[in-house]
């Protein structure tokens, strides 16, 4: 975990609405592992006050990506940075997806900006020899993001692309038809679409990694703002930040938002 | 040039230090910053038992600030004790044990146990907490009841005592007045301000608490207003807080009469702030030819006219 | 939809105003703003004689916010009656002359004075000033003064009559509440928040006073949590202010619990800020489908877990 | 007076540090006289609040130029604006320097950044027949500004070109040695500087107009931030920006700084 000003390389848009921002880090880059996440200070300002948390969506050689949307302030700020601009990044933070289970056939499941870990994670997914397949859902064909991706299953809102619906009903259709074994899904999206999803993946019995986002003062632990109810156990709450942001499904309440 | 400082014999080696729930308990970051260079750290709130702290969502983004209700979320005195007090009394910087309760009992008991371990160097006292027995209500706004856990903790130690006061009351020097009285060794202040954020399109507040607590450079002019305030009407040491994220704003701390600041909030956006604070506050004071970094506090030059002048709003 | 609400069985066209202060006597932005347009407009303070007001420096920006010194500079209440009353007179729009002074006696002599012309449809009562009786000391942070005013204003007009709280206060409701038991029509919350910056260079205080009133984005969250404060403990109706830039803010007030809001410090910004809110929120009432804005009035829902939550810092 | 978003078309570096800033606005172009402001959102955040007050320093057409430094974070986000972006001004604000006045021979005395009004009161005056002598003070060489500027005489802190001192004493300087008549003096600069000039000016018997600067909140009279002493008369205080920011020299008590 490193605190550093780094240099943006490039802002770019990939689909409707959402861009990639690259920056130089050569720690950043060596040591992020799939799930992690950089927490971006986007200016040297006080409002807005705090850093923003993105998802490591790719790395390359020094480089490392993330992907947005305009949301708000922050990332209007970041979508105006330009070669050369210098930004504040602390990380890689948080705990990584598993990838390192016996499982053989990894899923990827992504609503939206949830594809944004997706391409890291196929990459060190398929350095272990994983097969993987990809569904993803986006509310239409201009929405999708598809680079860096391997065997991808399309679920668009509104039906421009693929399967017309959502892609946690594309992955059920998916394994009814294809009833393969010793799976482990992996997830990122809305917090409606990961209820669904673990739901499903509880009641088939299949393991399933959730990657959360809620908001986060710090980080790193020193604040206490991200807390996520735990299922059993002594403490109520595990922090997002520090003990996530993927969890096993079984073991958090998501809470309805 | 002299840096540092004293409190009931206690040595401080120089005048910024981190806020209580803005450090964690310090090895969270110890990668990150360099902790010896610190003036001492206050460690999140204890209370006797573990606290789950208060539901999600606990932080709100506000202009140039935050609300939070982390509802003292904290791993309880004893678990200090044992997981991470050995770590703190490995750093060659003060640690202050933040201590929170629900009943002045409660206070007692976290102290006294506190005050058998070694490398425990003073406690700062959070009255901003519900009193259980009042229902609920703010210990820290009651000015009889935040003097009367002073004096019952004052009989319990030897060791510092500092006294956090809260921002949410009309005439915080009263306050300040009532724990020098029953033995205070200094106050601190300011604790957060209470604020609120509404959800326009669930209709529901941010928080799930409804109100949390206002920090960051939002309330810095408060902070500063109540150090004055305190300054002007009571001689007691006073740490400085709210909203400090540079140099410059620990110096105005200092100006305004606190003896030594604590960073808080801006720990979140970058956790060496007070550190880069303490360095630079080391530089500007060899830069004004100081003898030591005390003189500036209280250093102030306030007009006379403008004490008579009227202060209409 | 229906927009518009009424006090006293005065009728305001909407639900949006200019804060006292913030806007002159109106006419000097007139050719910037539809002033039709809004839902009233509060005057600057109106004192009986004219006051030149503190000397400079009057204004600091703070993050996200100022503080001001004014001091009530106004042209007293003579004059206003003269030279700006006929302009005001002249407008589609309410007229709430605000007043502020240094005695009751002098509160009720301005009062008594608008009270005989027309074109003034009801009070605001800026509590924020220093007491000469009282050494100075504000009215508003006393209860039972503020109550005093009221009562004696109260028996002197039959216009609306609204007492401006100021939020340094421990408790802002027991005020509301004490307002309301001698017969204010309804509260305005809030008004500056006390503050101060200091010149490090200098080291001097920023402002002529050395403290000042604290206002903009920075105290929305403060504000909001002093509307609902009033809101949830009297049943009195509450004009909320603080920090307004957007239509969302004023929704976030309503919800919280006040009839109408006052945008105040924008106004520096954009004078036009009150009547874009204004048009913003009729557009958002039809989107939401609302028979009447006044469905948001205290709309917020609040889960009853969370009043039971323990509101530690 | 308008209140409008505009299109910046130009900003440059001029001097060492200054910038000149360029933005359409054919009705602020159209109505500005010499000596008024505008006064600039420099973007639509919370913080900086407020909006930043600039003498207009030259019409061009449909184009309005302002001269600055960067000095906080307001001038900082308006050195990054770039040609096409928006910027919301409010504008011409103020009470204009008096140059219809008898007088035949202008002196204009700027100190620093005080000559941004400089350009566009020249190319008034000399519209109206007058004689225009410039003394302009900088702290060197470097930091001089000179384009549209007539007969100009330097100063420069360090030396490094002209007389070496301030305007103040240059314009004393000349004086003694060209006493010319039905003089009137326009000045812009440090308080400093205009508090000695004043006090030369007024002892000479010279009419003598200064400009002053002051934080302002609004900029428009509606906040009464931006008092100046006056000189006898009942109300105590002027406000710079709807009496001023120009002022007979002998009207007002120009405070320390
Ligand atoms: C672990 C993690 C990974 C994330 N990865 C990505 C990613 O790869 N791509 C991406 O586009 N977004 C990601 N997000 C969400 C992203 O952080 C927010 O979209 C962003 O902070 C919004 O900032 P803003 O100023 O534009 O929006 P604003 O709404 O103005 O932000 C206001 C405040 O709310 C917080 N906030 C707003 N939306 C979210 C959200 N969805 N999650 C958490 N905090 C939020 C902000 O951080 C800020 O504190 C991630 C969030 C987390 C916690
Ligand atoms: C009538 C008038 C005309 C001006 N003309 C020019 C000009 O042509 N060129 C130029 O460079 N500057 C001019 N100034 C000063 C200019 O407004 C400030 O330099 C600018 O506001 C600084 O903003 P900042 O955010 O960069 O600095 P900061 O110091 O961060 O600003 C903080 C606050 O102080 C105020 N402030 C800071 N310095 C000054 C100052 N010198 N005068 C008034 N307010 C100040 C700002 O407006 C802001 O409210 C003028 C000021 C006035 C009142
Ligand atoms: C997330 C958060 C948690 C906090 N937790 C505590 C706490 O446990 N005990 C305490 O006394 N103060 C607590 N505080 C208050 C800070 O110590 C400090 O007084 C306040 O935030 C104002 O300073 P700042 O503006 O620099 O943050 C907390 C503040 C924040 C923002
Ligand atoms: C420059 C300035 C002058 C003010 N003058 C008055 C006044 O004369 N009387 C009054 O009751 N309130 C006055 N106020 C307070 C405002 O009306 C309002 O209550 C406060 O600024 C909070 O709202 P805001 O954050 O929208 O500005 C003044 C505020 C400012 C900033
Ligand atoms: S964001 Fe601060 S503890 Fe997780
Ligand atoms: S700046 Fe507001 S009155 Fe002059």
């Amino acid at each position: 975990m490193i605190i550093a000003d780094v240099v943006v390389t490039d802002v770019r848009i990939v689909a409707e609405g959402t861009r990639t921002l690259t920056f130089v880090s050569p720690e950043i880059a060596l040591s992020t592992l799939p799930g992690q996440f950089v927490n971006i200070r986007v200016h040297a300002g006080s409002d807005p006050l705090l850093r923003r948390p993105f998802s490591v969506s790719r790395v390359d050689g020094n480089h490392v990506e993330i992907l947005f949307n305009i949301v708000g302030a922050g990332t209007d700020i970041l979508a105006k940075k330009k070669p050369g601009d210098m930004i504040n990044v602390l990380g890689p933070l948080g705990v990584p997806y598993g990838i390192k289970g016996e499982f053989k056939n990894a899923l990827l499941v992504a609503g939206g900006l949830g594809v944004a870990p997706m391409a890291i994670l196929t990459e060190h997914l398929k350095a272990l020899g994983k097969h993987v397949d990809t569904f993803l859902g986006a509310r239409s064909a201009l929405h999708l993001i598809v680079d860096h991706l391997e065997n991808i299953h399309v679920a668009t809102d509104d039906g421009s692309k693929g399967f017309h619906g959502n892609a946690v009903r594309l992955i059920q259709e998916y394994l009814k038809e294809h009833p393969i074994k010793e799976v482990k899904i992996f997830a990122c999206g809305p917090t409606r679409m990961l209820k669904a999803l673990s739901a499903f993946a509880i009641s088939a019995g299949l393991e399933c990694e959730i990657s959360l986002e809620g908001e986060m003062a710090c980080g790193i632990g020193i604040c206490q703002g991200c807390p996520v109810e735990r299922v059993g156990g002594q403490k109520k709450y595990a922090l997002v930040c520090t003990e996530g942001p993927a969890f096993h499904c079984q073991d958090i309440i998501l809470q309805d938002s | 040039m002299k840096n540092g400082f004293s409190i009931r014999g206690v040595d401080f080696q120089n005048r910024v230090f981190v806020a209580s729930g803005t450090f964690g308990y310090g090895d969270e970051v110890k990668h990150l910053v360099d902790l010896n260079k610190l003036g001492g750290i206050f460690t999140k709130s204890l209370s006797w038992k573990p606290r789950d702290g208060n539901p999600p969502r606990r932080i709100v983004e506000t202009a140039s600030g935050m609300l939070n209700s982390i509802g003292l979320a904290n791993i309880g005195v004893h678990t200090f004790i044992e997981k991470r007090l050995p770590f703190l009394r490995t750093l060659k910087t003060r640690i202050i044990a933040n201590i929170a309760a629900s009943s002045i009992r409660e206070y007692g008991d976290v102290l006294s146990l506190l005050d058998e371990q070694e490398g425990v160097d003073g406690y700062e006292i959070n009255v901003s907490c519900p009193n259980v027995k009042e229902g609920g209500l703010s210990f820290g706004t009651d000015c009889a009841m935040t003097a009367k856990i002073t004096a019952e903790l004052r009989s319990k130690t030897s060791r510092p005592l500092i006294i956090k006061l809260t921002p949410n009351v009309t005439h915080i020097a009263e306050f300040a007045k009532a724990v020098k009285g029953e033995g205070a060794d200094a106050v601190s202040v300011i604790n957060t301000v209470i604020g609120m954020a509404i959800d326009v399109k669930s209709r529901k507040p941010k928080l799930s608490t409804v109100t949390g607590g206002l920090s960051g450079p939002a309330i810095k002019p408060i902070a500063l207003a109540k150090v004055f305030e305190v300054a002007q009407s009571v001689d007691i040491p006073i740490f400085g807080i709210g909203g400090i994220t540079r140099m410059e704003d620990a110096v105005e701390f200092l100006m305004a009469g606190a003896v030594a600041v604590q960073v808080g909030t801006a720990n979140f956006v970058d956790p060496a702030t007070g550190t880069t604070i303490a360095e630079a506050l080391e530089s500007y004071g060899r830069q004004q030819k100081l003898n030591d970094i005390g003189e500036l506090v209280g250093s102030l030059i306030v007009d006379k006219k403008s004490s008579v002048l009227q202060s209409w709003m």
